[in-house]
């Protein structure tokens, strides 16, 4: 199992899709930076079919202020549940 | 477990310095070695000394060489990407015939195979692009 | 609104997020002096540009301060056009009153004419 | 194909066009160093990158060199794995035999299986 | 009459949507650097509508391999013909 | 025409820098007359007076000097943004107390108030993003 990084919002770039071809059905992705952004229910239906493998980083949700707007279906987790997350997966694989 | 960093963001223009400092000091917080931070593309631009930010924001470049000096963590900067980008050390400034240096400890200035060989002798390697 | 972008005037288009780069300071930081030195300025959020405009962002990753706290100061400097790319807002799902400030809001071909009409743009 | 994707492996996942950035270089760089260290090394061309393959390319603006003289060496190195993936090239309208090298070329599917079967993989 | 000029491409950025929302009716586009991919023919479609009013940079395509391969509706200009079309319009604003 | 140019893109990085000095040397062929360039966000990279690029590459950094002085083209770069990247003339070296300098002439720092000057002043402004 891999985790997938991506940090740029699908409002503006294709790496999302890059990032979601790269995936196996059991790889993990999350998003930071202004990758959160991916998290607001408008733009989440970019990673349908992730449902209990999207992930976003709580920190940079909250320092935007939207982490009352992420949607119900994405995990947030802070910097310890990134570290956790590359912990459990094998190998981290970025997207930027 | 034994963890290493490749950065390619330049500083104060991307957010990857400051996520990948965030996420090392996490990694030691919870007991993992971090064994090299490697800075690469326009992340080399972290190493550079005579940085000088305002007082109100953060100093990456004393915040690298602090993390380093407290946790043992190599800053391994790729030469070919730093000299090219006007970033020498002491040694690479006579070799190029150039009166000045931009790089000093505990940044060294590395060829990429130093890359390749903490990619493969760490557990992880995460990235943190621009 | 014509009144607002005469020939004498400067748009600046502030495109990315806060805190991911620091495209964001640097436009503002042009409009500030550039109004500081008696110019008229206009902003115009366009893209991942409208989430400056959220309310509640906090600091960044190590600290640092973010936007907001200067978008706060534009009435100061007499940066009063803050016009709002309205499909940026609908494609995060936005709408304008969720912002901190007041801003107008331009349909496609009312962005169009905003930039034929400012003497200088600058695109961040 | 599943002897060259066994875990001594590095996978360099080129994702830029040649001349528009340094992206596509530096990544290439990697991998040669890597492979004169010993290591067994797979190229993906995804996204942009693929157009790094096309013939007749020629020195930039500058007159700098660009990629194309250092794809032609790839064989002296041992690097013989090239994968493209499929939809990167078909969303350029471009075929695998319009190529300056001989590829093989990825479905979806395989591109996720090619990822996890590297012991390392760098993005680019 | 404005001069637009985007240096992203469009497979994999979604800078030209910016572009073509702040273009009137009689502005131009220039592709330059990346950005002339969008004159391939299989990517010119999201410039529909741009009919002799988009151009690309000669040396960007001829650096890439791309100048045989560029699609008939798009204006092919050298450097010169950039200064030129800078010189025509009243500004010039990038996209990038 | 008076044309002035905005570089956002730092050399050997993106294409930015490469684009900006051949539209430049097109300009003035064509007898325009190029006030200056103003180089900001990355841009300020430019400035770099330590670069060393491989021999078999263009040099960026001298590429400029050699227009500004055979052109007379300001060559003006953000102090703000120079000074967090870690580009310094002698002036600001002494005033940070930083005992290095990475930014020597044609290249000056200045304001930003200079952007705006020149942007209205000239017929054209002419901006290069990475």
């Amino acid at each position: 199992m891999l985790l997938h990084v991506v940090n740029r919002s699908p409002a503006t770039s294709r790496v999302y899709q890059q990032a979601l071809a790269g995936m196996s059905p059991e790889d993990r992705l999350l998003l930071i930076e202004d990758g959160v952004q991916g998290a607001l229910p408008q733009l989440v239906r970019y990673y349908a079919g992730l449902e209990g493998r999207l992930f976003a980083l709580k920190e940079d949700l909250e320092s935007r202020g939207l982490l009352g707007r992420c949607d119900a279906s994405v995990q947030v987790v802070d910097v310890d549940g990134f570290v956790d997350l590359t912990e459990e997966a094998e190998r981290t694989v970025s997207w930027y | 477990m034994r963890y290493a960093i490749l950065l390619m963001g330049a500083p104060y223009s991307d957010q990857a310095s400051h996520s990948a400092l965030r996420f090392a000091r996490a990694l030691v917080a919870r007991g993992h070695r971090l064994e090299a931070v490697f800075f690469y593309h326009d992340g080399v631009y972290n190493a550079a000394r005579l940085a000088a930010p305002p007082q109100d924001e953060p100093h990456l470049v004393d915040a690298w060489a602090a993390l380093a000096n407290e946790h043992r963590v190599a800053l391994q900067v790729c030469i070919a990407a730093a000299l090219r980008r006007g970033l020498l050390d002491e040694r690479e400034a006579v070799r190029h015939g150039k009166d000045g240096v931009s790089v000093e400890a505990p940044f060294e200035l590395t060829g990429l195979g130093q890359l390749v060989d903490i990619g493969t002798r760490c557990d992880r390697l995460v990235t943190f692009g621009p | 609104m014509q009144e607002h972008h005469d020939d004498s005037d400067l748009l600046v288009i502030l495109r990315h997020a806060p805190h991911g780069s620091s495209w964001l300071r640097e436009g503002l930081d042009a409009a500030l002096v550039a109004a500081a030195f008696g110019r008229r300025v206009s902003l115009l959020f366009m893209g991942e540009g409208v989430t400056a405009l959220l309310r509640g962002q906090q600091l960044g990753p190590l600290g640092q301060k973010g936007t907001a706290a200067t978008l706060e100061m534009l009435e100061m400097y007499d940066i009063e056009t803050l016009l709002v790319e309205e499909q940026g807002l609908s494609r995060l799902g936005l709408s304008s009153d969720e912002l901190m400030l007041e801003v107008e809001c331009l349909s496609p071909s009312a962005l169009a004419r905003v930039l034929s009409g400012h003497r200088l743009v600058l695109t961040f």
